[in-house]
């Protein structure tokens, strides 16, 4: 763990063509998409993952995400190599925020460089999927009327009935 | 890597929780270890002292160190053993 | 056509849910994804040409683009119309650079804001294949022995030897 | 987006050439119009006159005040014909 400028804790890895952090400083997507820009590359596909106010008719004031910091740093990283033996030569950024984060804000962006199109969107896509499916991070939404971890309802398909359950948490 | 924590028993494991298990049970747990001592086994003895853990079991991944390992992963002492809610990041 | 501060001509055309570009002034990534971020946007996919150096073995200098102005941003448009068709509700970004580009700008970046992401997915990907085929903006690519229309070999697919013709401009 | 251009004679149509075939042709240039003139006709009588139209006119789409349009389409003095080779943006 490190800091950033302002004091906020940062977990980063980063190599000659990776760069995988948790942090609670606010995602720059212009940082992320240079990284990934290089003179073999020719297509970037970013996707961002923002704080969205409405669920299903339920306004979200705010989130908080926590994580298995050490062990997600270290899933990131094994994304991006799978990505790379799919897509030799790919360049991979992915940054995931931790802490309170409030509508609009960006919760996860990830890049993916590849000399063509195809590749680019596909890695970013699988990444994606994978940190939705098994890295250890974890999203409470707080409402006007309580919080609620968001998988806490003990299944592994959030909001089994079609939207979030009715009462504050538990 | 290894979870060792200078503050603990080396004849303990270190278990963590997360998002609701966490909060309801604690976020940090130390447990004694003995020899042979399983993660379905650790599980099993958390769960009797812990009736949240009992709710929780049947949807919790488990890591060992920072890694997926399955429940008949033995443990040693000094290991950081982590229960895994079904996770929603992104 | 309007001028960037700089001076370079601009030609844009903005709507309460979309806004398209093209620009001789560089493309800032940050811009187009807050643009297509708002509260009930949960995904943004980002999508960008980028100018490669390689390709197949032979080194781009840099490149010139040109574009049927008028058309080109009437059809941009025409894009994101067809995306709101499919996926009501989002918000989309396209901007193209014209002019001069060195390896590494950004020739297009294309952004799409939906509430869930297979939509943001989709819509990024397919005003990316419709520019390709049928909006009115050409490439030349120059390189250390020449340059070079791309699609001027006078077949609808580029490069059908699979690799840019050997010569210079004829 | 009438194509009219004050310079012009309103008994002309503008023709616009991009790319590899405007560098070899020109960029703009004004064609007499005549009752009747379609699309075709006027890649007939451009192809007469300058070569390199014949050479890319099996390649060329064509537009009509900034629209697509068939090679049927008849025009209107002051139209702004655009002949559109392929593609390469993005």
């Amino acid at each position: 763990m490190s800091r950033e400028a302002d004091g906020r804790p940062r977990w980063e890895a980063r190599t000659d063509w990776g760069w995988f952090a948790l942090t609670e400083a606010p995602i720059d997507v212009g940082t992320l998409s240079a990284f990934v820009t290089r003179p073999e590359v020719g297509a970037v596909n970013v996707f961002l993952g923002t704080v969205r106010e409405w669920t299903r008719g339920r306004r979200t004031l705010y989130l908080v995400y926590e994580a298995y910091e050490a062990m997600a740093l270290r899933l990131l990283q094994t994304l991006g190599e799978e990505v790379r033996r799919e897509h030799p030569g790919a360049r991979v950024a992915v940054h995931h925020r931790l802490g309170r984060l409030e509508i609009g804000e960006i919760a996860v962006a990830i890049a993916v460089g590849t000399p063509h199109r195809d590749a680019a969107y596909a890695g970013s896509r699988h990444i994606i999927e994978r940190i939705k499916e098994m890295v250890p991070i974890w999203k409470k939404e707080f409402w006007e009327d309580g919080s609620f971890w968001v998988g806490d309802q003990l299944e592994r398909i959030p909001y089994p009935d079609g939207r979030p359950p009715e009462g504050p948490e538990g | 890597m290894n979870g060792k924590n200078g503050g603990l028993d080396r004849s303990t494991v270190t278990v963590l929780l997360f998002a609701g298990l966490g909060e309801k049970v604690g976020r940090t747990l130390s447990w004694p270890w003995r020899e042979g001592l399983t993660v379905a086994e650790l599980l099993d003895e958390l769960a009797a002292r812990y009736p949240e853990v009992a709710v929780y079991r049947p949807t919790v991944m488990t890591a060992v160190n920072a890694a997926y390992r399955p429940v008949d992963h033995p443990l040693r002492p000094g290991d950081e053993v982590a229960l895994i809610p079904p996770v929603s990041g992104g």
